[in-house]
C-alpha cells in the first residue's frame, strides 16, 4: 500500500474517467458536460504520464502534448458552437438540443 | 512520503472532480476544474514530467478554462438548465452503469496486481528517448522527440489548432 | 528534512515579508514620484517626508470593515483576491537573486515556462472578482482586464521564446549565465524583445498607459470596486507584486540579473565588490521607478486602440522577431 | 494580253460591291454607276486586248492565273491520266469577238438599265445591277475559259444569273415559275454537257480546248462509213448541252417564259449573249464537230426545224416580247443550222449581228413597254411612232436588219448561212428561206401593230391611280435619254456590223471568216481549199431571199396597215392552224403531260412507296419498340420497382422500430457508448 505503482495511477485515472463520464451522463448544462469531457481527457493524461514514468519512455508525454492540443481545439470549436447555439436558442440545456431527431 | 503525497493528491483530484460535476453554479464548476487541473499538474511533477506539468497549467488552466469561464459569463442563464428535464433521460441508469464499469476496472487492476503481473519497472524499451534520471533533460528530450520522431503529427496538430481557431471565430462572430 | 522543508520555508518567509514591505514602500514611492512629477510634494504628514505613510496605509486597510455585497457569490468573492495574489507570490519561488543556493528557492529547468504559466493563472482572480461582485462595472472591468491580459500574454510569451532561443535554456539561472557567456546583456542582443516585454508587462499589470480595467473615469475603479478592507488590499498587493515580477523578469532576462554591467570587461571588476543581489535589487528598483515614471507621463489609450496595439502591432513584431532570431540562430 | 483575267474580274468586283454593300447602302444612281463603270472598264480592257490580238502574229493566247484543281490521277482511255484544271483564260479570235460583243452590248444595256430600272426601290436596283454584273462576270469566264471545266463554271454561273434575273420580280408567281422553269430545263442540257466533259477527259486525258482539238484532229473523221464513234457521242452530248442553253428543240420552252424578267435582261441574256453560249460552245469545238459529220447533220436538222417552228409560232403571238423571244429561238436555230453545215464562221458572224439587232429590238420593245406603262400586248398599242419617234426609228432599223434587207447587217450574215446551207443541202436551204420570209413578216407585223394605225391603248390617267410606282402615267411618251442613246448606238451597230463580213460575191473579202478561221482549225492544219465560188448561185440566192423578205414585209403591211381586219379574217379562215400556232404546238402541254406529269407521278409513286413501305417499316419498328417497351414497362413497374419498393418498404417499416432509438438526446447516445464499454470490460473481466 505504501509503494505507489502505476496501478494506483490507473485506478485514479479510471475513477477520474468515470467521474467525467457520470458528468456527461447526468448534467444538462452543456458547458458542464464539456468540462466533464476535459476531466476525461485529464484522466487519460494521468495514465499516460504515469506509464511514461514507469516505462522510462517519453512517448507517453508526447501523447499528452497532443491530447492537450486536441483539447484546446475541441474547447475552442465546441464553445464557439455553444455561443452560436445560445445566440439562436437562448438555452444551453442539452435536452433542448434535439433538432436532428426524427 | 511519496505515498502520502499521492494519496493526498488523489483524494483532492477525485474530490474536486466530483465537485465539478455536482456544483450548482457553472462558475463554481469552472473554479473546481481549475483547481483540479493545478493538482493534476502537481501530480505530473511528482512523476518527473515537469514540461507536461507546466503545459498543463499554461494551456489548460491558463487558456482553456479561461475560455470556459468566458462562455459561462457570456451565457447568462435566465433559467437554470437543470430545472427542465426530458423524460427520456437515462441519468440514473447511467450513474449505476458508470459505477459498475468503475468497479470492474478496479477489479481488473486488483486482479492484475494480485497475480503479480504488473509491468516491469524497467520495460525493455529500446526506444531512444529514454528518460534519464537527470530531470534537467526532460524538456530538451521531449522537444527533441517532438521535432524529429513526431514532427509531422506535431505540424498536423498546429494545423488543427489553426483550423479550430478560424472555426471558432466563424462560429462565434455575429457578422463577419 | 532541513534541506527539503526548513530552509525553503525560511526563504519563503523572508521573501514574502520583504515583498510585502517593498510593496508598501513602493506605494509611497509612487505617490512621492507622482507628486514631484506633478510639482507637488506628495505625502508629507506621517513621519519625516511622509515616510511612515508606508506603515500607516496597511494598518488602515487591515482595520477597515470588510464588506460583502448582498447578492455576491460569497465563496467566489472571497476566493478571487486569493487567486489573484497567490500566483504573483508563487512566481518568486523561481526568481533567482544570485547563482548560489541561499539566493533562490527553487531552480527548475522550466523556470521561465513556470513563470509564464503561473502568471497566466492570475487572470482568474480578476475575472472571478469582477463576476462575483454581481455588479455591472466590475464585470465589465473584469472582462476588459482578462481580454487584455490574454492578448498581451501572447505577445510577451512569443517575445520571451525568442530570448529562450538566444539563451538556449528555460532555466532562469541558465539565461543569466548565457548573458555572461555572451558577454552582453540580452537588452543589446534582443533590443526589440526587451522593449516588447516591457510594454507587454505594462499591459499585463494594468498600468498606465494600459490601465483600462481600472479606469476610474469609465468604470469607477475597476474589477475591485465592490471590494474593501483586507480583500481589497490583497488585490492591491497582487498588482504591485506583479509589477515587481515584471521588473524582475526584465532585469533577469535582459539586464543580466545579479551581474554587474559588462561582466566580461576586467576593468570593471571593482564593481563586483557590490554583491550580486544588490545589483539585482537595484535593477528591479530602476524598472519600478520606470513604471511610475511612465504612469506620470503617458495618457491612457482607448480600449480599441489597446487591443489593436496588442494584436496588430506587438504580436506581429514578436513573431517577426522570433523568426529573425531563429534564422540568426541557424546562420550564426 | 496577260491582263485578260481582269476582264471578268472587274464585273465580279462590281457585283460583289453591289451585292454586299450596295443593297443596303447604295443609292440607285450609285448602284447603276458602279455596275456600269465596271462594265465600261471591262469593255475598255476588251478593246485593248482585241487590238493587241489583231496586232499579234499568233492568234492564240492562254493566260494561266492560278491553279484550281491540283493534279489528280484518274483513269482515262489511255491509262492513268492527270486530272488538272488551272484557272486559265484563252484569247483567240472567237473569244475576242465574243468578248467585244458581251462587254460592248453589256455596257449599252447597263446604261439602258439605269433608266429602265429607275422605278424599282433602292435595294432592288442594287440587287438588279449586282445580278447583271454577276452575269457578265460568269459570261466572260465562259467566253474566256480555256478548258471545258472553266467554261462550265461560267456556263452554270450564267444559268444561275439567268434564274435570278428572270425571277427578279420574285413576288410575281409567273416570274418565279419562269425562273424555275429556265433553271430546270437548263439542268437537262447541263446533264448532257457534263457527261460530254467526262467523256472528253476520259477520251483525251485533258480538258483544254486546244489540246482536245489537236488530239481530235489526229483521229479519223467518223463518217457514216466509219460508224458512230466516241467523238460523235461527245459531240452529241455537248450538243444536248447547247440545246438547253441556246433554247433549241426540244429544250427551247424556257426561253419564251423567260420574258417575265426585266426587258434589259431579256436583251442581254436571252437575246444577245447567254443563249448564244451554246452556239459559241459548238464553234469552240469546231474541230471535234467536224470529226463527227453525223452529229453535224443532227445539229443542222435541229437548227432548221427550230428556226421554222419558232418562226411559225412567232407569226401569231401578240405579246411584243414573246414575238421577239420566238424570233430569238428562230435565229438561234439559224446559227445551229450554220454550224451544222460547217459554216462556223457564218454562225459566229450571225451571232454577232444578231446580238446587235436583237438587243436593239428588245431594248426598243422595253422602251415601248416602258412608255405604255408596263403594257406588253401589241393589240393594245398602235400609232406609237408619233409619241416616240426615236424608238420607232431604231426599231425599224432593227427590224429591217433582221429581215435581211441589204445592206444592213442581218442580210450579210443570214445570206452567208443560207448560201452555205444551199451548198450543203437545198432542202435545208428551202426551210431556211421560208423561215426568213416569216421572220420578215412577223417583225414587220410587230412594227405595224405597235407604231402604226390608231392608238388602242388605255387612256392616260390624270389622277394617277396606283400603278405601283407612285406617279401618274400621262400616256405614251418617249423614253429618257439614258434609254434612247443605247438604242441609237445599237442601231448604228445593227446597220454597220455586217460590213465586216461582206462576201466575196459582193466584192468584199469576208474579213470575219478569215479572222475567225484559226479558232476553228488546229494549228498547222492545211487551209481547206477555197470552195469553188459560184457567184451566180449566190447572187440568185440573195435576190431570192431579199424578195422573200420584201414579200413578207408587204404581206404584213397589207394585213396590218392597209386592212387591219384582214389578219383576223386570215386567222378565222385558218382557225385550226391559228389555234395550233397560238398554243405553240401544245409543246408545253405535251411536256406537262409527259415529262412533268411523268416525273410528278413517279415522284408521287415514290412518295407513296415512302409513305407506305419505308414509313411503314419505320413505324413498324417504332411500334415494335413501343410494344417491347410496354412489356418492359410492366416488368419494370411491377417487378423491378416492386423489388425496389420492397427494399424501401422494409427499410421504412424496420426503421419505425429503430427510430425510437434516435431520441435526439446526446446523453442517450453517450449512454449507449457506456453500455458498450460496460459490455466490453465485462467480457474482458469474465473472459480472463
Amino acid at each position: 500500500m505504501l509503494e505507489i505503482t502505476p496501478l494506483h495511477y490507473s485506478v485514479l485515472s479510471a475513477a477520474l474517467f468515470m467521474i467525467g463520464v457520470i458528468g456527461v451522463l447526468v448534467r444538462r448544462n452543456i458547458i458542464i458536460i464539456f468540462m466533464s469531457i476535459e476531466l476525461i481527457l485529464n484522466a487519460v493524461n494521468i495514465n499516460l504520464v504515469a506509464l511514461s514514468d514507469q516505462l522510462q519512455n517519453l512517448i507517453g508525454q508526447v501523447f499528452v502534448v497532443f491530447v492537450i492540443a486536441v483539447a484546446a481545439a475541441e474547447a475552442a470549436v465546441g464553445l464557439g458552437i455553444i455561443i452560436a447555439f445560445y445566440r439562436n436558442k437562448e438555452t444551453v440545456n442539452i435536452d433542448e438540443m434535439s433538432l436532428m431527431r426524427w | 512520503m511519496e505515498a502520502f503525497v499521492f494519496y493526498l493528491l488523489a483524494t483532492l483530484i477525485l474530490g474536486l472532480g466530483i465537485m465539478v460535476i455536482t456544483a450548482r453554479s457553472a462558475v463554481h464548476s469552472v473554479l473546481f476544474l481549475v483547481l483540479n487541473f493545478l493538482l493534476v499538474a502537481i501530480l505530473y511533477v511528482t512523476l518527473s514530467a515537469q514540461f507536461v506539468a507546466v503545459i498543463q497549467v499554461l494551456v489548460y488552466a491558463g487558456g482553456i478554462v479561461v475560455l470556459y469561464l468566458f462562455v459561462v459569463m457570456l451565457v447568462s442563464l435566465k433559467k437554470a438548465p437543470e430545472l427542465r428535464s426530458d423524460s427520456r433521460r437515462v441519468a440514473r441508469t447511467g450513474l449505476l452503469l458508470a459505477g459498475a464499469v468503475l468497479a470492474e476496472l478496479i477489479a481488473i487492476v486488483w486482479y492484475t496486481s494480485a497475480n503479480g503481473s504488473a509491468p516491469p519497472a524497467q520495460a525493455a524499451s529500446d526506444f531512444p528517448p529514454r528518460l534519464a534520471g537527470d530531470a534537467m533533460l526532460n524538456t530538451e528530450r521531449l522537444g527533441w522527440v517532438l521535432y524529429t520522431e513526431y514532427l509531422i503529427p506535431f505540424e498536423v496538430a498546429s494545423m488543427l489548432l489553426l483550423v479550430a481557431m478560424i472555426g471558432a471565430i466563424v462560429l462565434a462572430k455575429k457578422n463577419l | 528534512m532541513l534541506d527539503t522543508f526548513v530552509i525553503p520555508l525560511l526563504q519563503i518567509a523572508v521573501l514574502v515579508n520583504a515583498l510585502l514591505v517593498t510593496v508598501t514602500f513602493l506605494v509611497l514611492m509612487e505617490r512621492k514620484v507622482m507628486g514631484w512629477a506633478q510639482a507637488r510634494l506628495g505625502p508629507m504628514r506621517v513621519g519625516p517626508y511622509g515616510i511612515l505613510q508606508a506603515i500607516v496605509d496597511p494598518i488602515k486597510l487591515i482595520l477597515k470593515e470588510d464588506i460583502t455585497p448582498a447578492n455576491a457569490d460569497r465563496f467566489v468573492f472571497t476566493l478571487a483576491p486569493i487567486m489573484s495574489l497567490v500566483p504573483a507570490l508563487v512566481v518568486f519561488s523561481v526568481i533567482p537573486f544570485g547563482p548560489e543556493q541561499p539566493y533562490y528557492i527553487a531552480d527548475i529547468n522550466v523556470g521561465l515556462l513556470f513563470i509564464i504559466s503561473v502568471t497566466s493563472i492570475g487572470v482568474y482572480g480578476i475575472i472571478l472578482g469582477g463576476w462575483s461582485s454581481n455588479s455591472k462595472y466590475p464585470l465589465l472591468a473584469s472582462l476588459r482586464a482578462s481580454a487584455q491580459l490574454i492578448s498581451y500574454e501572447i505577445a510577451v510569451v512569443m517575445t520571451l521564446v525568442s530570448v529562450v532561443l538566444t539563451a538556449g535554456t528555460l532555466n532562469m539561472i541558465g539565461i543569466v549565465e548565457a548573458q555572461r557567456e555572451a558577454g552582453l546583456w540580452f537588452a543589446f542582443v534582443q533590443p526589440v524583445a526587451c522593449v516588447l516585454v516591457f510594454i507587454g508587462g505594462l499591459a499585463e499589470t494594468n498600468r498606465l498607459p494600459f490601465d483600462l480595467p481600472e479606469a476610474e473615469t469609465e468604470l469607477t475603479g475597476g474589477f475591485h470596486t465592490e471590494y474593501s478592507g483586507m480583500r481589497f488590499s490583497l488585490f492591491f498587493l497582487a498588482e504591485y507584486a506583479n509589477i515587481i515580477v515584471i521588473s524582475a523578469i526584465v532585469a533577469l532576462m535582459f539586464f543580466g540579473g545579479w551581474m554587474r554591467p559588462f561582466p566580461n570587461v576586467e576593468a570593471l571588476a571593482f564593481l563586483d565588490l557590490i554583491p550580486g543581489w544588490v545589483w539585482f535589487c537595484g535593477k528591479i528598483f530602476f524598472f519600478l521607478y520606470l513604471f511610475v515614471w511612465i504612469r506620470a507621463t503617458f495618457p491612457r489609450y482607448r480600449y480599441d486602440q489597446l487591443m489593436a496595439i496588442g494584436w496588430k502591432v506587438l504580436i506581429p513584431i514578436a513573431i517577426g522577431n522570433l523568426v529573425l532570431t531563429g534564422i540568426a540562430k541557424v546562420v550564426l | 494580253m496577260d491582263f485578260i483575267w481582269l476582264i471578268p474580274l472587274i464585273p465580279g468586283i462590281g457585283a460583289a460591291l453591289n451585292g454586299l454593300v450596295g443593297v443596303r447602302s447604295f443609292s440607285k444612281r450609285t448602284a447603276g454607276l458602279v455596275a456600269t463603270g465596271a462594265m465600261a472598264a471591262a469593255f475598255l480592257l476588251s478593246v485593248v486586248a482585241f487590238v493587241q490580238l489583231l496586232g499579234s502574229a499568233e492568234r492564240y493566247h492562254k493566260v494561266t492565273v492560278a491553279s484550281w484543281i491540283p493534279p489528280i490521277p484518274l483513269e482515262t482511255a489511255n491509262g492513268i491520266g492527270s486530272f488538272e484544271v488551272p484557272w486559265a483564260f484563252t484569247l483567240d479570235p472567237l473569244s475576242g469577238m465574243m468578248l467585244l460583243v458581251v462587254t460592248g452590248i453589256g455596257l449599252l444595256i447597263h446604261i439602258y438599265s439605269i433608266g429602265y430600272i429607275d422605278h424599282e426601290p433602292r435595294g432592288g436596283v442594287a440587287r438588279f445591277f449586282c445580278y447583271l454584273n454577276l452575269f457578265c462576270f460568269f459570261m466572260l469566264i465562259l467566253v474566256l475559259g480555256s478548258s471545258f471545266l472553266v467554261m462550265f463554271v461560267g456556263w452554270e454561273g450564267v444559268g444561275l444569273c439567268s434564274y435570278l434575273l428572270i425571277g427578279y420580280w420574285y413576288k410575281k408567281k409567273s416570274a418565279s415559275d419562269a425562273g424555275k422553269k429556265a433553271f430546270i430545263v437548263n439542268r437537262i442540257g447541263d446533264w448532257g454537257f457534263i457527261l460530254g466533259i467526262f467523256l472528253v477527259f476520259f477520251t483525251f486525258g485533258t480538258l483544254d480546248f486546244r489540246e482536245v482539238a489537236v488530239a481530235a484532229a489526229a483521229l479519223p473523221v467518223e463518217t457514216a462509213a466509219v460508224g458512230f464513234g466516241v467523238i460523235s457521242l461527245i459531240c452529241l452530248l455537248l450538243f444536248i448541252g447547247a440545246t438547253g442553253k441556246s433554247a433549241q428543240i426540244p429544250l427551247y420552252v424556257w426561253l419564251p417564259d423567260a420574258m417575265e424578267g426585266p426587258t434589259p435582261v431579256s436583251a442581254l441574256i436571252h437575246a444577245a449573249t447567254m443563249v448564244t453560249a451554246g452556239v459559241y460552245m459548238v464553234c469552240r469545238n469546231a474541230v471535234l464537230f467536224t470529226h463527227a459529220p453525223m452529229v453535224m447533220e443532227v445539229v443542222a436538222a435541229i437548227g432548221v426545224v427550230t428556226a421554222l417552228m419558232a418562226a411559225t409560232i412567232g407569226l401569231v403571238q401578240t405579246d411584243i416580247k414573246r414575238v421577239l423571244a420566238y424570233s430569238t429561238v428562230s435565229q438561234l436555230g439559224y446559227m445551229f443550222l450554220a454550224t451544222g453545215v460547217g459554216a462556223f464562221a457564218a454562225a459566229a458572224f450571225h451571232l454577232m449581228t444578231h446580238a446587235f439587232f436583237k438587243a436593239l429590238l428588245f431594248l426598243g420593245s422595253g422602251s415601248v413597254i416602258h412608255a405604255m406603262n408596263e403594257e406588253q400586248d401589241m393589240r393594245r398599242m398602235g400609232g406609237l411612232r408619233r409619241h416616240m419617234p426615236l424608238t420607232f426609228a431604231t426599231m425599224c432599223i432593227g427590224a429591217v436588219a433582221i429581215a435581211g434587207i441589204p445592206p444592213l447587217s442581218g442580210f450579210f450574215s443570214k445570206d452567208e448561212i443560207l448560201y452555205r446551207t444551199f451548198l450543203h443541202s437545198p432542202l435545208l436551204w428551202g426551210l431556211g428561206a421560208v423561215t426568213a420570209a416569216m421572220t420578215a413578216f412577223y417583225m414587220f407585223r410587230l412594227i405595224y401593230m405597235t407604231f402604226f394605225g390608231e392608238y388602242r391603248g388605255p387612256a392616260p390617267d390624270a389622277e394617277g391611280h396606283g400603278d405601283g410606282h407612285g406617279h401618274a402615267w400621262h400616256g405614251p411618251h418617249e423614253s429618257p435619254r439614258l434609254m434612247t442613246w443605247p438604242l441609237v448606238a445599237l442601231a448604228v451597230g445593227a446597220v454597220f456590223a455586217g460590213f465586216v463580213g461582206v462576201p466575196a460575191a459582193l466584192g468584199g473579202s469576208n474579213m470575219i471568216e478569215h479572222f475567225l478561221e484559226p479558232s476553228f482549225t488546229v494549228p498547222g492544219a492545211a487551209h481547206a481549199a477555197e470552195a469553188a465560188h459560184h457567184y451566180e448561185v449566190e447572187w440568185a440566192l440573195m435576190a431570192f431571199s431579199v424578195l422573200l423578205a420584201a414579200g413578207g414585209i408587204l404581206f404584213a403591211y397589207r394585213n396590218y396597215v392597209q386592212r387591219p381586219e384582214a389578219a383576223d379574217e386570215l386567222a378565222t379562215r385558218l382557225a385550226g392552224t391559228h389555234r395550233l400556232l397560238t398554243n405553240k404546238y401544245y409543246v408545253d402541254e405535251l411536256y406537262d403531260a409527259t415529262v412533268v406529269s411523268g416525273s410528278m407521278s413517279s415522284a408521287r409513286g415514290l412518295w407513296r412507296f415512302d409513305g407506305g413501305v419505308v414509313d411503314g417499316a419505320v413505324n413498324g419498328t417504332g411500334w415494335a419498340t413501343r410494344a417491347s417497351a410496354m412489356i418492359s414497362h410492366v416488368l419494370d413497374k411491377y417487378v423491378v420497382d416492386g423489388l425496389v419498393n420492397l427494399v424501401g418498404w422494409i427499410c421504412r417499416e424496420g426503421s419505425y422500430g429503430f427510430r425510437r432509438a434516435q431520441t435526439g438526446l446526446i446523453q442517450n447516445y453517450a449512454f449507449a457508448t457506456l453500455v458498450g464499454v460496460f459490455a466490453f470490460v465485462t467480457w474482458f473481466l469474465v473472459g480472463r
